[in-house]
């Protein structure tokens, strides 16, 4: 049976994969920023992870609004780099676990949870910002990975309830797997953004610090929020936060935290929180 | 079941992206995805005009494209996700965008902002 | 708030289709199967239906396997006759009812069903034998029809009691829909048939009775039926009938039954049952 | 959680189209979608070599494709409505295919149906 050890929650701030490629990482705008993951890179080296899962969203990279999923589960041996718009992006394809993922999608739908399955899906910013702060790259990637993309752009978006519920069906899919393998399981997005609007920019980083805190001590009180409510806390584009609590739901209730950061140089609340869950 | 949002819901000054707006801005938001792929961006650089009547844009569309009218893009239905692509082949980035909306010049929004050197 | 006042299952075997096209309903082989929806059509037409809900399977006409929904509900003002590989067939282009779609979509969003929604929906023969059996049509159709595809192709496939779970939140947001409209629904596919392997063709008309019979009576009965066993009773590709639980689970429990009708002439058994849930 | 198929299921002598299956068929399945298009099934009527190295078929699944082995192409990961489109092109109708996974000639399938006419 497989374990989740580790869970993360961080930001996929698209300007981060930017400040990677170009080398940008050491600049003391940026530095606060990739500091904060060293350690984490190290801890997850430490967890002997043998398999990650990426609960991310889209930005329009690979899905459209022709057909739109609400939860997109991979489930391919491999997943190509996304052309966002400005060209592919110089990362080692990301390598999936086969095997483990057609468990969890068999495990997910007769768990009633209505995925749609992807054999070929190409991940972007959401995705690749994430893996490159916590994984190290040289030709390829240390971990497979499975990308499952959540909804966040079209509303209806899945209820904060439906997300936490879908990361405890997780949860089932790996204690049910017939490996042994040690999961990390990594939630993206947000923290409070707005990116439409004369408020573009707005940032509500009083709210952000309570997210991180309640997500921590007390998701239930996160689950009951509308996404009106949602929004008006952590602005439009902020709705991100509820791919959160896939992470939160997969995981155990009780959970020592290891790293935590939040930093908001420009638009977006970049919030970092580790979790350990083998307590 | 609990209903997550008004009908025809606004949040600090701005539109909820929902399936109404996701139908209204169909047409912008499937040309703005094709520029996805190179050739597409090479053919929307080359043609404008010919770009967006391949895309079946309304005369009212096609004029707030000439004019980079961002906001305007969004009030017919543009995704903010999709015009940023849009953003990459006219050279408008995402705080060029925003400084517009915003009614500011890039320069102020820039002032506005705790790392501006965070670009 | 809308009504489902109609509710009927067929098959939707892509034969009828041709046999349809070529004009050839009044052919000894054919006309037991066709001369049974006479009175249906007119019975639709007398229960004033101001919008059709189709519960079907897409055969690989409009999605394939790189990313395959297990539910994928129609969101468009019309949805276009698709090329099943032989061209496509002179029928109408489906005319569909935006507000509505738009609706059921929230609807099912916020109930926990994660459906994907499509703006673009090409429709085929699973869709298609149902509408011209069931409605005339000049150089139009004479109701909006919203198509609801269900994965009964690639396992897992969503369990019986997940789409009779569907067809309930169906029945929900038809009620809460703010327009008085009077719907059908109409749940394709089946009934037992077997298209791979030494026994090609196998049908078993018994089971198909029976769960004529089932279906009207005593449904609940056939919710806790695994795919094994259903695939066993009815044939691999018999499967197909789980999507006549989604239009029962729609329906309220006491109906009344109307028309009826099975015959089984090459490799499917054809069956029909029409139930009128206004009792 | 009720599991809903026994591991590599069989019903009736016949797979079960899953996940697995799936993966293994997806060159020939991905190449039969294409022929939903008329100008691909042009392609594949007028230079079937091309058209199956244009879907990176291994050197197994292009010969079962030249011999119409159809429970051979169902065997290594084809899905039936995906062949069934390969069965235009062909001129394989789905009752030939039948007949064919029952070791029985056309004639013989069609004199076991009960009404033979409705073809
Ligand atoms: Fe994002
Ligand atoms: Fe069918």
């Amino acid at each position: 049976m497989g374990r989740i050890v580790a869970g993360i929650r961080t930001s996929h701030v698209p300007s981060i994969g930017g400040a990677y490629d170009r080398g940008r990482d050491s600049t003391p705008a940026w530095k606060p920023l990739f500091d904060a993951y060293v350690p984490v890179r190290a801890w997850l080296k430490e967890m002997e992870v043998d398999a990650a899962i990426m609960v991310y969203n889209d930005h329009g990279a690979d899905f459209f609004f022709d057909k739109y999923p609400t939860f997109a589960v991979g489930c391919a041996e491999s997943y190509a780099i996304a052309d966002e718009g400005f060209g592919v992006r110089p990362l080692p394809v990301i390598p999936g676990d086969l095997a483990f993922s057609q468990h969890l999608c068999r495990s997910l739908v007769y768990d009633e949870f209505d995925i749609t399955i992807c054999q070929e899906m190409r991940v972007e910013h959401g995705f690749l910002v994430p893996m490159h702060l916590c994984f190290e790259h040289g030709e390829s990637w240390p971990v497979p990975t499975i990308p499952i993309a959540v909804n966040v752009l079209q509303h209806p978006l899945p209820t904060a309830r439906r997300c936490h519920r879908l990361g405890q069906a997780i949860g089932r899919a790996v204690a049910s797997f017939e490996r042994d393998i040690r999961v990390a399981i990594i939630g993206t997005g947000g923290m409070s953004h707005q990116l439409t609007g004369t408020e573009f920019g707005a940032m509500h980083t009083e709210n952000d610090l309570d997210f991180l805190e309640r997500i921590e001590s007390d998701p239930d009180s996160l689950l009951q929020l509308t996404h009106q409510q949602l929004m008006e806390k952590f602005g439009v584009e902020g709705i991100e936060l509820i791919m959160w609590l896939v992470m939160r739901g997969a995981l155990p209730d009780n959970v020592r935290r290891i790293h935590r950061n939040d930093y908001a140089p420009m638009t977006t609340g970049m919030g970092l929180i580790t979790l350990q869950g083998d307590a | 079941m609990i209903q997550q949002l008004e009908r025809d819901a606004r949040v600090a000054g701005s539109d909820v992206f929902d399936l109404s707006t996701s139908w209204r801005g169909y047409r912008i938001n499937k040309m703005c995805n094709a520029l996805s792929q190179a050739q597409n961006r090479d053919a929307c650089a080359r043609d404008e005009e010919a770009f967006m009547a391949a895309y079946s844009l309304t005369d009212d569309e096609k004029e707030l494209m000439r004019k980079r009218d961002f906001p305007g893009l969004l009030a017919a239905g543009g995704n903010i996700y999709f015009l940023i692509k849009l953003g990459v082949v006219t050279r408008n980035g995402l705080y060029h965008m925003g400084a517009q909306m915003r009614g500011e010049s890039y320069e102020q929004f820039l002032s506005t902002r705790n790392q501006r050197e965070a670009v």
